[in-house]
């Protein structure tokens, strides 16, 4: 992870995480980046469950383009509005998506065109405020319509369960914005709990989501989305967000926070260990639930 | 299932109010929160042929098992009609195929519209998580129900940004903007009583909870609240619906949270 | 199917047929229509391997928009030919699009948008022949660009591996454009090989391509493909492709060929018993190949 | 593998000519017919990076293991690194990730545009299979290579109809439609030689093939065809891809046509 975020994540980066909504949450990405000390990242994505929250309390942010902000499961995000309301540590600039709007802003992006119609956002601030949408008249109809302009970030990082060493990467779950996000980007880091075969890839050819041209770097990360949930591998540590939404309301209990859990600790492996085994077997998988196979012989 | 069931809290309530704006074989934009709680509900009780739609990409026909925290917890991937992405969703939405989704809001104004992004205290500006996907839910499902407290900071004469399109400044102007001619605001359910919609577009107190009081909802209103004539009491939640609710929320991680 | 067709599929309706190209071509569905005398129908797909072809010999269609019609491995389609070149047996309209502006006119509808947005076609005569494409000014540049109009079906018929009671279907290989055609049509008939239990489906929602609220008839029809390949269950029967294009190449064969597959059977049971055991079992499958399961546990 | 392979057919050699227009690590879009099996050859020879991508919406890292006569056909599924909707690619394909489509045509013109929609044979207008992908291909792809047999009714001054855009009229023309400024017809592989276009877009002839004089070319060509100075001649298939072709199609299917 130390090589693929030194390599591919400069400052000033625009980066996509999180575009599995709740599921699957590039955790480690995120922390690594805040230990390699980037500067004015620019964060894309559709909801944050508290990293981005993390990412801003810890000064890595100037700019956030995204629908939804805070900690899903306790509420707002602390650090989010210190940044906005008192430029502690820095002020961000919020560049406010919907979640339709943000998806295709990456969709326009993927298909390589420079925007996609909707309806959505009509008569709403965020249509006035967001420069990136913009009303034009139907060119097939009376109508008038939103375009939304296409957004390429420069790297997107996406979690998965399993995938090659190729890059070759196998989702499954909810899958958010993660396709369009891995086309539309400039690069992309998979994070994988596995790393398997080719083979096991080729053998579903409809379950993988991101070709491994698509892809610069795999990192194999077990429990690198932690505490957000990875179907079929761990659950979602609810006790985590509500304790890091009590951690990180004071500045000073933040400060505390992420040297605990994301400055003093060297990478993923020693935050598993701080973790603790019992805490990491709660949130294993207690009852396996296997898809029915798919036969592509003939 | 207890047998003589609790006194129900108004969260419970809330929620059961929720769940009966769904009816049967309806499609649902499931939101955040405690509309989880109110679709199993619904499902569970008098509208099992409801199907759950979720803006990350889910579509189910049976409630998930067990208590949701988020949208994307296991136990709501597991067993679902479908899994793909958030387009997917959004795009059944945006054909005008879903009959009612529900949002949560910090701001609600006379005529429907929303606030979740920018809210004010003491004066000062307050940053608030942001649209999600209710500005998209708002602008294209058939009808929007909002879950809020009831408070003169919440239920305001006019939002100071809309997040989410309720009915604008009323009558014409969503069509006016190049919204749908099918959609818009049906209910607000707060902590006091149902708001509900006349044609002009502004809201109206359509119920109050037991045991509140007209006037407290009143003055509890930012702007003059209009009162039915037929204003009825919110009926309790059943037996049946809190049996649900208890038995998927036994610590009341949602229903005890107002 | 006879009762599919006959409530889902009037004379003078648009029908998306062929949505996965050469894979899992709804022939016996085809073949009903024929048999039920349908008239004027549009028929809307891709690419057409002979199905168009033989609807177009039997009189049903009085408009093709679609990319290619033909004999994939064989070329020409001698019945479109007639049909255009000699009115025989009727005329019939050519919307000319390509596959990518088929596919997006299909995705608008999709997406419930007017229109969606491209470059290909530029400088064609596609473009000027064909209505349905519009030069406009990209309202986020200074960039032209070609609006595809929204195509919606009245009906698509979608060939599928499985599918539950209530049209929840499992699809798997090339999808070509079966997930929009089926979103962006009026209603939808799902031809399967095999009827499942729902919690086969729900086992793995990834692979649910249609969900059931979409489906206005679910048909058990196993060999309904042939001669065309259905991933897992038969291969394509390249004979009976070259044989068409030589019994279809003088009008009276033509109609002979007509008689003997499909006016002179009743329904695919008496197809498929025409074509012989040892026919269908040359095509059957010969080496299982099992997609790796993936857990939805927790 | 024969130790002496038999002299090859004229099919054998375009397959060989259009594989050599591959280059190792190229994102290819394979078209229909020949180039199915001339990317095979250049998997298994010089090419074994490539990555094939497929309209119906099929990648491949690894060549199918048998003939396909279709790119739909169970070994072209079997195996593959993805499988999508013809969207997926397309989008690839738009996005100018594409290096090299290959493409077949009923007609050619001096520019390079393609016709497979409206024929004519002895005055009447006849009616061809259409463009299929072969548009998009040609519209948004880096690299365009063209196969087809040559013949003066083939080798046109000007489509009747142009199907699929090369270079339009000339120079400059491409860019003035709004098409991508990396993008056109590479080269035209016929049944007597291989076919390459000057900066301002006009076809030349670049090499011809073993046995076939420069007259033949000419005199079978509808428009007065340049001739390049260094016109070269076409080599012959390498024991190793005849050794492929012979594997994946030993009863020539394809390579016999011509």
């Amino acid at each position: 992870m130390q090589q693929a975020i030194a390599e591919h994540v400069p400052s000033g980066a625009m980066v996509l995480l999180g575009s599995q909504l709740e599921q699957m949450i590039p955790f480690s990405a995120g922390h690594e980046l805040i230990r390699q000390g980037r500067r004015d990242l620019t964060l894309v994505g559709p909801i944050s469950d508290i990293l981005f929250d993390q990412m801003i309390g810890a000064g890595c942010v100037s700019r956030v383009m995204a629908a939804w902000v805070g900690n899903v499961s306790a509420g707002l995000g602390h650090c989010l509005r210190r940044a906005v309301e008192q430029n502690i540590p820095r002020a961000v600039q919020m560049v406010d998506y919907s979640n339709f709007t943000l998806a295709l802003g990456l969709h326009a992006g993927a298909m390589g065109v420079p925007f996609m119609p909707t309806y959505s956002t009509m008569g709403s601030d965020l249509l006035k405020k967001n420069g990136n949408l913009r009303e034009f008249p139907s060119p097939v109809n009376e109508e008038k319509l939103i375009a939304v302009r296409a957004l390429r970030p420069d790297v997107a990082v996406i979690h998965a369960q399993r995938a090659d060493a190729q890059g070759n990467t196998h989702l499954w779950g909810n899958l958010g914005v993660a396709v369009d996000g891995a086309r539309a980007s400039r690069k992309v880091i998979v994070v994988a709990e596995e790393i398997v075969a080719p083979e096991i890839i080729s053998s579903d050819p409809n379950r993988t989501l991101i070709p491994g041209f698509l892809v610069s770097a795999v990192v194999h990360e077990p429990w690198g989305a932690h505490p957000s949930p990875v179907q079929g591998y761990y659950g979602r540590d609810h006790a985590y967000f509500s304790q890091y939404h009590e951690q990180s309301r004071k500045l000073e209990d933040f400060e505390a926070w992420l040297k605990r859990w994301v400055l003093g600790v060297a990478d993923r492996r020693a935050y598993v260990e701080q973790l603790g085994a019992c805490r990491s077997e709660s949130l294993g998988v207690k009852e396996h639930a296997y898809s029915a196979p798919a036969d592509f012989g003939f | 299932m207890p047998a003589r069931p609790e006194p129900s809290g108004l969260g419970e309530l809330m929620v059961a109010a929720a769940s009966r704006e769904i009816r049967d074989g309806e499609l649902v934009f499931v939101g955040m929160r405690l509309p989880m709680l109110a679709f199993v509900v619904a499902k569970r009780t008098h509208a099992p042929g409801a199907i759950g739609l979720y803006e990350n990409g889910i579509i189910r026909e049976t409630p998930a098992a067990e208590l949701l925290y988020t949208m994307a917890d296991p136990p709501n991937l597991l067993g679902a009609t479908f899994c793909g992405q958030m387009l997917d969703v959004m795009g059944l939405l945006q054909q005008g195929r879903v009959d009612v989704g529900f949002l949560g809001a910090a701001e609600v104004d006379r005529f429907g519209n929303l606030n979740t992004t920018w809210g004010h205290r003491e004066g000062k500006i307050t940053r608030l998580p942001g649209s999600g996907g209710a500005c998209d839910i708002a602008c294209l499902s058939r009808r929007t129900v909002v879950l809020l407290e009831h408070d003169r900071k919440r239920l305001v004469e006019r939002v100071a940004h809309i997040t989410s399109p309720g009915f604008g400044s009323g009558d014409g102007w969503r069509r006016a903007q190049g919204l749908p001619a099918r959609s818009g605001p049906s209910a607000v359910i707060t902590t006091m009583g149902v708001l509900r919609f006349t044609s002009d577009g502004e809201a109206f107190l359509a119920s109050i909870h037991p045991g509140v009081r007209v006037e407290d909802v009143l003055s509890r209103t930012d702007w003059t609240l209009r009162v039915a004539d037929d204003l009825t009491e919110t009926s309790a939640p059943t037996a049946a619906e809190l049996a649900v609710m208890r038995e998927i929320d036994p610590d009341r991680f949602w229903t005890k949270q107002r």
